[in-house]
């Protein structure tokens, strides 16, 4: 159980944000924070991390307390057993790909795993090279790698995947849950990818302006509605065109595109980019599986 | 010609800069990362010893390593080290005289650098020993080469301090640049160019030879 | 302001600072010329005056340099000696009574003397060990200054417990009244000429150059030299002119 | 028209990627580039921005030519007009938000175009800050805007929305939309986020290992399969459980989650994290704007 | 007490300084990126004056310097300069003497430097000049701040060249260092000691009020 409690006044030229959050996280659950951005989702995994300091708080990870203002506990980062994939990499320029994996490894993993790992990330043609040569999804690759081969007990993601394309994303995110199930490890992420939250989370909190504002199973927080046999979905309005009295629109539902056909009345309502809710009044599904 | 004070010169140069090496990086360490109020106060202490002209520091260090004072005394009764017309002395006294050329340079590199480096190092666990050992230091290569370069050309150099420290004792504290001196006063310039061109030829290999080797051209032309 | 022309620039040796301001003091009185010294050792001042140095006349602290700059035509007259120099053993120390035959004590760690190739002084040294042949025995307690005045501050700082220096020095604010000295037999060691040359770098001084030159080795002058530690005749019998 | 020839071998370690592309803009079109991480995507845009030289190749845009390696002409990157955004960002250190784009912008624009791009990326309280205190999203949107200050002929915007979240990136897809139309820019995008992709640009150019391997409308070449009033969707599996002798199996699409129940023999087929495709067999959606 | 030679001394030091920026920014941005094959021999020849001992590299320039040689006489006819025994003189011999801590550490600033400020800045049409002034520059403020203080201390301290150069010549290039020097030769320690306070004082004075405006100190107790 990681019981976190921080208040901090993060310093600002004008319009002071105030981070005011209390949250816990049972062993072996992947959470998500979620929020626009400059909501102080990095500045708690700062201060989770030990690289900043709470005006006031506790952090107590099991029975250690690793923080507490009152009693003057303050764990430097070093004796806090956590992996950390930093929002802009934070790769050494001085080593390679494989160097960096190396260097990150405490005693207890070895080069096979660092191998896996490298195979994994799909870098293996790279890892003799300088992180400056690197293209930025490579570079966030490298990243996740080296997270991963210290096996921490807290594993802690800012926006691991956001450079990647869509097919070494899923891919990742296989491999993260793998790793987190495998090494019983508890695992803090910062996404704004809604279907890679849902699909990879078991809690969710929303901030908002240092706040939480909404907490509790990502497809409830996110969806807002429950999951039901109903055949709906929310979509955006990519282009609407007029036949004679009819409308037919085009609209992208996640990455497919299906037309539907509005009256008049309708479709007057209507203008590109709007978001509607499309729903069939009945409807018996097929599914198939594609290879 | 008479080799030992050229061979005196880098002796001197050498382990001086290795010396500062080992001061100039702490204390760069400390001057770039510290938020103490101290800190200006320190930053202009160690440019102090370039204010003096170097005789006249050469002069108030020769006071107080004087086994007569009580510094010096010290040194002399318990250490059984003798500062003044040693090797040692010499030692001592370029590695105070070089120190901010090490320093600033070494400390402008860290404070250049990004503080997420030092971050991620500290989060997997690195002390701040190997942090600094393998993660700072060879980021700021430039720096450190600058450091190195400007300490090793300059104890080359001196001279004032080393003269006043050393009294001129051949073999053992006549470095080149006093052996040079001597010929210029004694007006045997054709002696004086001699040394002057030897010292001079052999610092351009080595200095041409360490920027070489650091802007890769050596590796360039190997392959 | 006056402007650098009007004025008599006499090039000094730094040994010779003092007992030159006096003699430029009562030179200024009696000629009513304008005088500016400028101080240095005298082989940056020979090095100066090769690179066209404003110098009008040039007071060494050997005889070398002078004659040197006459032989390469930065002079339109011979070198003179104005006045010899004298030796002394000098201690800072406050029991430490100098004399030539025990110098090998226990408590004398170092002996500074000048350098013998850059300071007369330091020649004169030379011979007188050479002479009384104790030089190989004290050997490894020499240290050495570039000028007599790198000796006294040897000797001053209390580094050196003993050193051979000029006796012009004891004169001076800094250690007059101090320590112990005593002189050394001018037997011992070939005199230490200073010698002086009227230069031709500018000739628009040159009438009082050659004033100041007459009054150098007038009575008056001597008397001021003798005050300072000088002689200005040789117990040797030099010919004051050299060749 | 900006045609665009480009050939060099990108220096590596190991594995070599040889880039060798050629393609041709409209005026006024707004083209994507797409592919997986390390293709070549930022290496074309530097070739054509000027700032890597290209082993072979030719860049004519409109009359000008800017560079073509057989007469040795290659204009220096001032004298493209190009306004860049950088992957890393590249925000200047030494200066505020407002003196980055300040900086930034030529002498056409004016104090109250760059209020209104402030306001725009909603950095008005950030305005007096440097860029060392700002979060990853923050730096990303003076990224752009100080791309969109300059007015350029060609704006090139290097994956310029990946750190933002859902909200803020729908407005500014819109806004660049808006910039894009109404200064008649040549817009050239990098992107991996596919509904970003299909509503902004006319025009798409898949990359892999430095080669084109499709190019046309994106919704054709991303969704494989023709727009169609079908109401069929591609999701991935969440879960799958056992009921009795049928599998109730949520399925993720897009951002909506919903239930599907399958026979045992289809059931058994399934597993978490296959792709499926659902399909209705007769449908008359309905249509609801969402305000 | 004669205030000419530290006035004479604090103007030295300052313009030297400044020269010396506008002269190393140029070297130091060449050095920084440039790709060239002479680059390691110009990086190398810019630390040489510091292997010289100062009376010696004084020597060598005072020859070249002397309106009896071609250069000295060129720039004597032609230019009307008298390098030898002004103030002109003592400063060109200043800046030759400390480019190298000048240099140095600006080339190592740059080189530190991401090279991505300097893309998006050419990419926004900006010339090589204004990039340079308002992005490279402003963002290597420690290592132009380095060079700055090492050139400043050292021309006051420095000495030797100064001497051989300058000549001694009360009012215009008897600057405090030499001043000092002559106090402690001809044994007047009183005033050497009184002369080195001052002067020590006035460069701590200047030093540390440049350390505080930069760390920042000056800014948060005014507030
Ligand atoms: N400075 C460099 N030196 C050498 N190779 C480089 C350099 N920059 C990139 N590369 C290599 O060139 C290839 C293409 O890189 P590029 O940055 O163009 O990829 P990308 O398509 O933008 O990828 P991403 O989506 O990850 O940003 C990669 O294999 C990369 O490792
Ligand atoms: N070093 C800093 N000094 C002062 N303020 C900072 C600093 N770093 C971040 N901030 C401010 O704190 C607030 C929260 O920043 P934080 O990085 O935690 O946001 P975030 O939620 O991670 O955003 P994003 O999704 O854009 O990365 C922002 O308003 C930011 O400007
Ligand atoms: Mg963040
Ligand atoms: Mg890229």
């Amino acid at each position: 159980m990681i019981d976190v409690q921080l208040q901090k006044s993060l310093k600002a030229a004008t319009g002071d944000l105030y981070l005011d959050v209390e949250f816990k996280i049972r062993r072996g659950e992947l959470i998500t924070l979620y929020g626009k951005s400059g909501a102080g989702k990095t500045s708690i995994f700062r201060m989770i991390a030990g690289l900043l300091d709470p005006d006031k708080g506790r952090i107590d990870v099991d029975e250690f307390v690793w923080l507490d203002t009152e009693k003057k506990i303050n764990l430097p980062p070093q004796r806090r057993k956590i992996g950390f994939v930093f929002q802009e990499y934070a790769l050494f320029p001085n080593m390679t790909v494989l160097e960096n994996l190396r260097f990150a490894r405490g005693k207890q993993s070895d080069d096979l795993f660092i191998k896996d790992l490298i195979d994994i990330v799909d870098l293996g043609d790279l890892q003799n090279r300088k992180p400056d040569t690197l293209s930025g999804g490579q570079k966030q690759r490298v990243a996740l790698a080296r997270a991963l081969v210290q096996k921490p007990e807290i594993l802690m993601l800012d926006e691991p995947l956001s450079a990647l394309d869509y097919e070494i994303r899923n891919k990742l995110q296989v491999y993260i849950l793998q790793v987190h199930k495998e090494f019983d490890l508890t695992t803090i992420l910062i996404s704004h990818d809604i279907s890679e939250i849902i699909k990879m989370s078991d809690y969710l909190i929303e901030l908002d302006r240092g706040m939480i504002i909404r907490q509790g199973i990502p497809a409830e927080v996110l969806t807002n509605h429950n999951i039901s046999g109903k055949f709906q979905f929310v979509g955006e309005i990519l282009t609407i065109k007029r036949q004679d009295f009819i409308f037919i629109i085009t609209v992208l539902i996640g990455k497919e595109i299906i037309k539907v056909v509005a009256d008049e009345d309708e479709g007057k309502k209507l203008s590109i980019c709007d978001k509607v809710l499309i729903a069939s009044k009945a409807f018996n599904p097929i599914i198939h599986k594609i290879d | 010609m008479d080799w030992t004070p050229l061979i005196l010169t880098f002796k001197l140069a050498f382990i001086t800069t290795v010396l500062l090496l080992f001061i100039s990086v702490p204390v760069a360490y400390w001057l770039a990362y510290s938020k103490s109020r101290l800190k200006p106060v320190m930053e202009t202490l160690v440019s102090m010893p370039l204010v003096l002209p170097p005789t006249v520091l050469g002069f108030y260090m020769l006071i107080a390593f004087s086994p007569s004072n009580a510094f010096g005394g010290f040194l002399d009764k318990w250490l059984g080290l003798r500062l003044v017309f040693s090797f040692e002395g010499l030692i001592l006294a370029s590695v105070i005289y070089s120190l901010p050329f090490m320093v600033h340079p070494i400390q402008s590199g860290f404070s250049n650098l990004s503080s997420s480096l030092k971050d991620a190092a500290y989060v997997m666990g690195k002390s701040k020993t190997t942090t600094l050992f393998r993660i700072l230091l060879p980021n700021i290569k430039p720096s450190l080469l600058t450091g190195i370069i400007l300490a090793f050309a300059h104890t080359i150099g001196e001279f004032g301090v080393v003269l006043m420290i050393g009294g001129n004792i051949s073999g053992k504290t006549k470095v080149a640049s006093i052996a040079i001196y001597d010929e210029v006063e004694s007006l045997n310039y054709v002696a004086a160019n001699t040394y002057s061109l030897i010292l001079f030829s052999i610092t351009f290999v080595i200095l041409l030879f360490v920027y070489a080797v650091n802007g890769g051209f050596i590796k360039k032309f190997w392959q | 302001k006056h402007s650098q022309k009007s004025r008599l620039t006499i090039a000094t040796s730094a040994n010779m600072k003092l007992a030159m301001k006096e003699i430029v003091n009562s030179f200024e009185k009696e000629q009513d010329i304008e005088c500016e010294m400028i101080v240095g050792s005298s082989g940056k001042l020979t090095a100066q005056i090769r690179g066209h140095a404003p110098f009008d006349v040039f007071v060494s602290a050997n005889t070398l340099y002078p004659e040197e700059l006459y032989r390469t035509g930065y002079s339109d007259e011979k070198a003179i000696v104005y006045a010899y120099g004298k030796l002394i053993l000098l201690s800072m120390k406050k029991d430490l009574f100098p004399d030539l035959n025990n110098l090998n004590r226990e408590e004398i760690n170092h002996i500074a003397l000048g350098n013998p190739k850059t300071a007369p002084y330091g020649t004169a040294a030379m011979e007188v060990l050479k002479n009384k042949k104790i030089f190989s025995e004290l050997k490894d307690k020499f240290v050495y200054g570039e000028s007599v005045s790198q000796v006294n501050q040897f000797i001053l700082s209390g580094v050196a417990e003993v050193g051979f220096t000029a006796k012009s020095v004891i004169m001076s604010p800094g250690i007059k009244d101090k320590g112990h000295w005593i002189e050394i037999d001018s037997s011992l060691y070939n005199p230490i000429a200073q010698g002086f040359i009227v230069l031709n770098n500018r000739k628009d001084h040159l009438e009082e150059a050659k004033k100041f030159r007459d009054f150098l080795i007038s009575e008056k002058a001597g008397k001021i030299l003798n005050t300072f530690g000088y002689s200005v005749n040789s117990s040797q019998k030099v010919n004051p002119v050299l060749k």
